[in-house]
């Protein structure tokens, strides 16, 4: 370019203790204990003796610059002005005086955000971009977390699970929303349709031939122009192709269905983490509202509620009791799809008499 | 004995310091001892032959082929690749004979086949080999037959060699043993005597075996050194005499119990009360048999009897040591019907391998090349979440047809409402 | 409000009812009540886009090359498939902006910030994408250079999008958490601003990311999303407040106590005793935080802090999710030599997979198709135990280099022992 | 044959009930608990009230017909003329008065055999035929087990391990001797050697190729004859081309080592079953009394015994105390070849920071 261009200070990530709450700065590291005063509410004791009250309040993720300017101004008036984010996108208030909790809810409350999400509640539901921003999605991760935090906000408000439940969704197969404890996820389920028009201009064939998992895209001629074509019957519909070759449209609005996974736990607490499993498939991907969605969802975390124990994540839980029980208590059907077939499958095979009947 | 040359065995004769019994006393005692000179000179060839690859570090027996009228299999055959120095056990077979179910002997009859095999072979046997076999080791190509002809005669015939269903196993069950849940007898020969001519003359993939445990504690090892494993169980609440446990608590003392029975239980599903009673939520019970073992005296399986069968257990060759998995979570053996039908599931088994596997291929490696779902369609049984330990885990899969199988799961579940109610 | 036509979104409106707060209506906010009328027009094309999604259940962005000066990355380039409809939107780019570690603000950056992006962007934006980016979504091609000099200028600096290393994230851990076992916010600086280069510039193998974790609770899902994991941990014994412990159980009851925390111990390692304090077999604690977390005044990590280093996260794409595995089982991270240590861990790991990575080839699924012992030894790891959950269970391998790596491991002990001692 | 043969009577498995103990006839089915009066002997009580005193004892397995009947004079003599063998080959003497047991035990004891193996004892080791009969042994099954026992006769008699330990060896890699809580294999180090010479005339060129594991045996040509050749830096020296084609000659007197696994357990009590894990590898094949081998098990079992808790088997042990502990107290090295890059490897590394420091 002409102009002179300004170049960037590379300065990378920002140090935190800048924007910091004050009583933060001065315990770092010196923490000594927390318990739950109230649903969305934290306290955390120093050893210093010093106290800081978090509340912790959920937003619709996408936020415009008034909601944000809404909550900086919750924050100034209660909270010394300062705040974070989690990972879960929820905003923390810290006050380190508690009698200001009660009027903090309450301003959150009255400007329309919803105070909960801590302990063993249903955490927020993380999730990705969708049809708002992705070139890639088969659904809007953010329309089914409005939709379904809808049904979900006792739950939310309250801590009546077991343990925490992290939600995940995610908007293709690429699965951005990682796992979870539930996961709403998009499963496809037709192979790619292919703009062979398309495909020579856009696409770098042999780059696409090698995303596919399961070797199912090879070089073809159509019409006498090179294009690429997929075997049917080893295509595993998982969408990989599509964003380096879009010509190859794996979104349909019918085919593309969700499909809901459980059990997935990142933490190491008691048992090593662990994956999440399918549970249910080929539920309809139903905007404005996904109901059907919903509805399992709904299923699960209350066979959850009513049978696991304290402090029994949704992994421990099935663990106790079995699949077979999961099935049964939740009235979903069990396929030949459960069955695993992917690499290491043997290894979900019952190789003992380890049954409950 | 005669006075041929002993071979010298300096290094064999090192086992028979010790005070465990030695085999190689036992063979220097046909050796020496014995009063057929044909027994004297194989065992002193074998010895011979063994100290040589006690020297040398190497086997030298070869294979062939060698079998009785009528059969295929059955018989190891051993030539030695060193038979010019040691030429009187140069020929040196085993026959593999299956044993009465249960392992059981009169002494009588074990005198019997003394006998008969003295006449005809090494003087050397083996009750069992790892498979079951009683093994007849060291006879020549002639005698073979003879020594066949004349046991058959009394009761006794061949097990398998080569690909064919092989000699089965079962475990002292129900004859000695409180925690037996079937009839390991009945099963086991109903099973492998349905496949005699699938014994006897090898014509399968490879080979294909039974083994048969009255409980999940599979003294038989059955889960995974069998094609076909089939394990007693129950499935009603275990019984509990409640005098008995607390006999044991009070004797033992409530820390004890705790850690060595509570905390040992893998799901957790027992409950020592404040009253020393013991608390068990049977629906979480896995039939581990922890509990049961530890003290058979309270606690014992229930009344609901039957058994889990699970197939493709096998160990390394190939592509490495594979456990049986679960594909009948349970049945009952009682009646006739009942065992008409685990004969059944043997059958569209070994049939479906036999049409499915490549050369050499256990039922466990095919079930891994094509996946248990195509072969649980092949043998036409339905898939159950007991056979699993985990559902799918991989979104990597097609599954445009989740709708017919669902309905699938439903209507078979509305059937076996109807059923049982 | 200008007077432009608003688009009907019927399907839209239905995510305004129920009392969740809706993105919806945020977008119509911008659209009716944002002074600037550029903010209107880029609203209201954009809800008229997502209702024609809703509709036809397909998305239709597509991507394409935007960067600011200097850069490579950083920038998600969005352009509209149907602009032609949606003109005033048909530019849509995200930038990811790297937050403060632990994602502290001040309100007054906020409203900078919010200030900076009103006067460039769309007016939306989230705290925080998945991957920990301050997303700014939906600027102008023209837009997205002035947007990023006027935050660049107050300190804020673009994160990573290509092969390239990405934003980290650390939780607030020390900062407010008393299980945190280590400076998250150090960690997560040290490493990542070590990368700036490679954040900036795509030119990896493929994506590259690092996540901290002050605990085992994993609160950064680190072991299942992140390249490079590093949690906090201690080696000696855990503290226990004695009183505080009685207290609980006092309060709770002993029963409740056994069932929630004592049975629950993966390695069973805890006893009541009679007298309501806890023993803890030290040794064979696992770190699993569990006990910790039910009983936070009682409980407490050790003084020996140091972090868990493990490699290889990433979701499903191409091999089915990888869980990262142990690489470094402990390290002290206190002095200035130990941060080298682990940023220079992070360079070997990173060199190493740029060379040897396959295009578009994770860190994980490198070890996978390499094994994780050639891995170790091209980032100059020694093996070590911790790093597995069992050894070998094949033996399917050959080892004849077996008597050379045993003399390394008996040379590694003895070191370990003379520095120690 | 010109000669008339005599057809097989195809009789299959004889029906035990015409061999079993009265006792066990008639109590069939109805046993009601057991225990453990002293090592060697169980007593089984039936619901009808009769009672089993079963005393086991241990013999070389191949058995002279000497032995054998003398065995049986015992059994005559003191056990109604029963006996039975497990899977073990231990034999079995059922008695149904208490009295007979211990003049039992000393008649066996002064005939040489050992009494013991049950319960929580070191049962007899699993062996195979060696160099005594197979065609493909790398070691002689039944020498090892004799040199082991005589060191292990203490542990066999009495019951002091804290459950049983079932040991296993095996004289090749095929491992006709199944897996155990110990296992000692044969490990091969060096590629076949092959004998060009003969391979045409003995082995069939295409099966063999297709037994080879890791696809590292192609067709050849040496002298113009065809034959086979192995590359060398994929075989992993399994032996499975040997049995097919005994030109592909494997065993070797100094590369063919012994390895000892761990952890091996088929019964489903507590955990699943489990496969054993390699612990030590590189153990010279040492005949006639293989010290080295005995040495590394003596070493497991003391630490087992030292550390374990009753009724753990060793992968109980093990998983308790997990595999760094392991190596410590038994002072094995850990090296490169414990991390296993077999198939579905990844499963077997620590994806937590679950670790004991
Ligand atoms: C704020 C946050 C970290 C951050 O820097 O953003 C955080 C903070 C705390 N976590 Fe967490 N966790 C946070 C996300 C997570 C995640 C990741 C996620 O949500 O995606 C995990 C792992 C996810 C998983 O396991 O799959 C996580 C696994 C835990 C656990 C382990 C729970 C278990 O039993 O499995 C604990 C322990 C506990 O519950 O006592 C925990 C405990 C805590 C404690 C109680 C720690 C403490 O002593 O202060 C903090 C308060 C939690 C609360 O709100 O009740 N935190 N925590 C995150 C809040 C997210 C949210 O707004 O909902
Ligand atoms: C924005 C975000 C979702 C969200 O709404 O939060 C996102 C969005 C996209 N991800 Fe992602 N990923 C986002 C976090 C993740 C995570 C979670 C994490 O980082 O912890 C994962 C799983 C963890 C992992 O790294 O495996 C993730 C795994 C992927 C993958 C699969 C990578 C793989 O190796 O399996 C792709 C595909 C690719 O890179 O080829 C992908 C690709 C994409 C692309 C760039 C799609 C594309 O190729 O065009 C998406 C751009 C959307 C957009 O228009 O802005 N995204 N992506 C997250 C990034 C926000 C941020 O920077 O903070
Ligand atoms: C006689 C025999 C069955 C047979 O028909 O041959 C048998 C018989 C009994 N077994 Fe067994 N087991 C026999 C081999 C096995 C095997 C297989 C093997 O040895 O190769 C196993 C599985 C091996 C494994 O787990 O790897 C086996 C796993 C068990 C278990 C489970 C132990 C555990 O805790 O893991 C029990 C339960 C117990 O110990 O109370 C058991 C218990 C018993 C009891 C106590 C059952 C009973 O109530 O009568 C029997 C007496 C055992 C004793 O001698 O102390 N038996 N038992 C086998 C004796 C072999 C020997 O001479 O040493
Ligand atoms: C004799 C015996 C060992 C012993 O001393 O006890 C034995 C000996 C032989 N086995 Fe075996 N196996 C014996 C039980 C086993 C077992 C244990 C079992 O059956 O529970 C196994 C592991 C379980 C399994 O089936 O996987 C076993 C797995 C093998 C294999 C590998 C099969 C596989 O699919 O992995 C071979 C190789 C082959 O068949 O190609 C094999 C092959 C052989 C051959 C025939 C070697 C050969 O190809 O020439 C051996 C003949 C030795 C001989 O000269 O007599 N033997 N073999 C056992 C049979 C005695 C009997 O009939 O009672
Ligand atoms: S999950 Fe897929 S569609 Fe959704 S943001 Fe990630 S890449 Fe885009
Ligand atoms: S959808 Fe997946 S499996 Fe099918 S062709 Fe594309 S990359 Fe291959
Ligand atoms: S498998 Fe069960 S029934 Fe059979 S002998 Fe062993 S413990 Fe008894
Ligand atoms: S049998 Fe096993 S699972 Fe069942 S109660 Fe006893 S210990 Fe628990
Ligand atoms: S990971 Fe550990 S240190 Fe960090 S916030 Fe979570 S519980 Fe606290
Ligand atoms: S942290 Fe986990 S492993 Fe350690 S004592 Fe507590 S519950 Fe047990
Ligand atoms: S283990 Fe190998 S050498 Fe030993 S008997 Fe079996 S096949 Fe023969
Ligand atoms: S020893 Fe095994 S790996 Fe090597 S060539 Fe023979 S079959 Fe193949």
């Amino acid at each position: 370019m002409a102009k002179e261009m300004r170049k960037p200070i590379e300065s990378g990530c920002p140090d935190g203790f800048q924007y910091m709450h004050p009583s933060m700065v001065k315990n770092f590291g010196s923490w000594d204990w927390h318990d739950h005063p109230r649903p969305g509410v934290l306290r955390h004791v120093s050893k210093s003796g010093d106290e800081v009250w978090t509340v912790k309040a959920a937003t619709q993720r996408i936020l415009d610059v008034f909601t944000l300017r809404k909550l900086c101004d919750i924050g100034d008036q209660f909270a010394d002005g300062f705040v974070r984010f989690t990972i879960r996108s929820n905003i923390e208030y810290m006050v380190s005086d508690a009698l200001k909790v009660d009027p903090l809810i309450s301003a959150l409350e009255d400007s329309g955000f919803v105070v909960g999400g801590t302990a063993n509640s249903v955490a927020m539901i993380a999730h990705t971009q969708g049809w708002l921003h992705c070139d890639i999605p088969g659904t809007d991760a953010s329309g089914v977390v409005k939709a379904m935090m809808d049904e979900l906000i006792d739950e939310f408000k309250n801590c009546d699970m077991p343990n925490r439940v992290h939600i995940t969704t995610s908007c293709c197969q690429i699965n951005c929303g990682g796992q979870g404890d539930i996961a709403i996820n998009v499963q496809h389920t037709k192979p790619p349709k292919i703009n062979h028009d398309l495909v020579a201009n856009v696409c770098e064939r042999p780059s696409v031939v090698a995303r596919c998992p399961v070797a199912a895209i090879r070089p073809a001629q159509v019409n006498g122009k090179p294009t690429l074509e997929v075997d049917e019957k080893k295509c595993i519909c998982c969408g990989a192709c599509y964003p380096p070759c879009p010509p190859m449209q794996i979104n349909d609005p019918e085919h593309t269905k969700l499909a809901i996974w459980v059990g997935g736990n990142h933490s190491n607490a008691r048992s090593k983490p662990s994956f999440q499993k399918l549970v249910a498939s080929g539920v309809p991907n139903n905007p404005p509202r996904w109901p059907e969605a919903t509805a399992i969802v709904k299923r699960i975390l209350q066979a959850y509620k009513e049978d696991a124990r304290d402090w029994e994540r949704i992994n421990d839980w099935i663990d106790r009791i079995g699949w077979p029980r999961f099935f049964e208590a939740t009235g979903l059907p069990f396929t030949k799809f459960h069955i695993d077939n992917w690499r290491g499958a043997r290894k979900s095979l019952n190789a003992s008499t380890h049954i409950r009947f | 004995m005669t006075d041929k040359k002993q071979h010298e065995t300096p290094m064999l004769d090192e086992l028979e310091n010790g005070p465990w019994p030695s085999f190689i006393s036992g063979i220097k005692r046909l050796r020496d001892e014995h009063p057929e000179e044909r027994i004297n000179g194989v065992a002193n060839d074998l010895l011979g032959q063994l100290e040589h690859s006690y020297e040398t570090r190497k086997g030298y027996w070869k294979g062939g082929t060698v079998s009785v009228y009528g059969y295929g299999g059955g018989i190891i055959p051993r030539f030695s690749e060193v038979g010019q120095q040691f030429p009187e056990s140069r020929e040196f077979h085993t026959l593999r004979v299956q044993p009465p179910a249960g392992n059981h002997y009169s002494t009588d009859i074990l005198r019997q086949l003394a006998d008969s095999w003295e006449k005809w072979g090494s003087g050397l046997v083996t009750f069992h080999g790892q498979t079951g076999n009683i093994m007849f080791i060291g006879s020549s190509t002639d005698n073979t037959q003879h020594f066949f002809d004349e046991i058959n005669d009394y009761g006794f015939d061949l097990g398998g060699a080569g690909p064919c269903v092989r000699t089965a196993m079962s475990c002292v069950g129900a004859a000695r043993c409180e925690q037996s849940c079937a009839n390991e007898h009945k099963i086991h020969r109903t099973l492998v005597n349905n496949f005699t001519d699938d014994v006897h003359r090898p014509a399968l993939p490879y080979k294909f075996k039974f083994k048969v445990s009255g409980c999940p504690n599979d003294c038989m090892n059955s889960i995974e050194r069998a094609d076909m494993a089939v394990i007693g169980t129950w499935r009603d609440d275990m019984k509990v005499d409640q005098e008995a446990w607390k006999a044991y608590v009070s004797e033992k003392g409530r820390q004890h119990t705790i850690d060595n029975i509570i905390t040992r239980c893998p799901t957790r599903c027992m409950s020592l009360k404040d009253d020393d009673s013991l608390e068990v939520d049977n629906r979480n019970c896995v039939r581990c048999m922890h509990c049961l073992n530890v003290v058979p005296k309270a606690l014992s399986p229930g009344e609901d009897k039957g058994v889990t069968i699970l197939m493709g257990g096998k160990r390394t060759l190939k592509i490495g040591d594979l456990m049986g998995t679960v594909i009948v979570p349970f049945m009952k053996l009682e009646s006739e019907e009942d065992y008409e039908k685990i004969t059944e599931i043997a059958e569209n088994t070994i049939d479906f391998w036999a049409e499915n596997g490549l050369e050499h291929e256990r039922c466990g490696e095919m079930i891994e090349r094509i996946g248990l779902v195509n072969f649980l369609e092949g043998i036409e049984i339905e898939v159950d979440p007991h056979m699993i330990s985990d559902p799918r885990q991989s979104s990597y899969v097609r599954m445009d047809g989740w709708d017919e199988e669902a309905v699938k799961w439903f209507e078979r579940q509305a059937e076996s409402q109807s059923a049982a109610g």
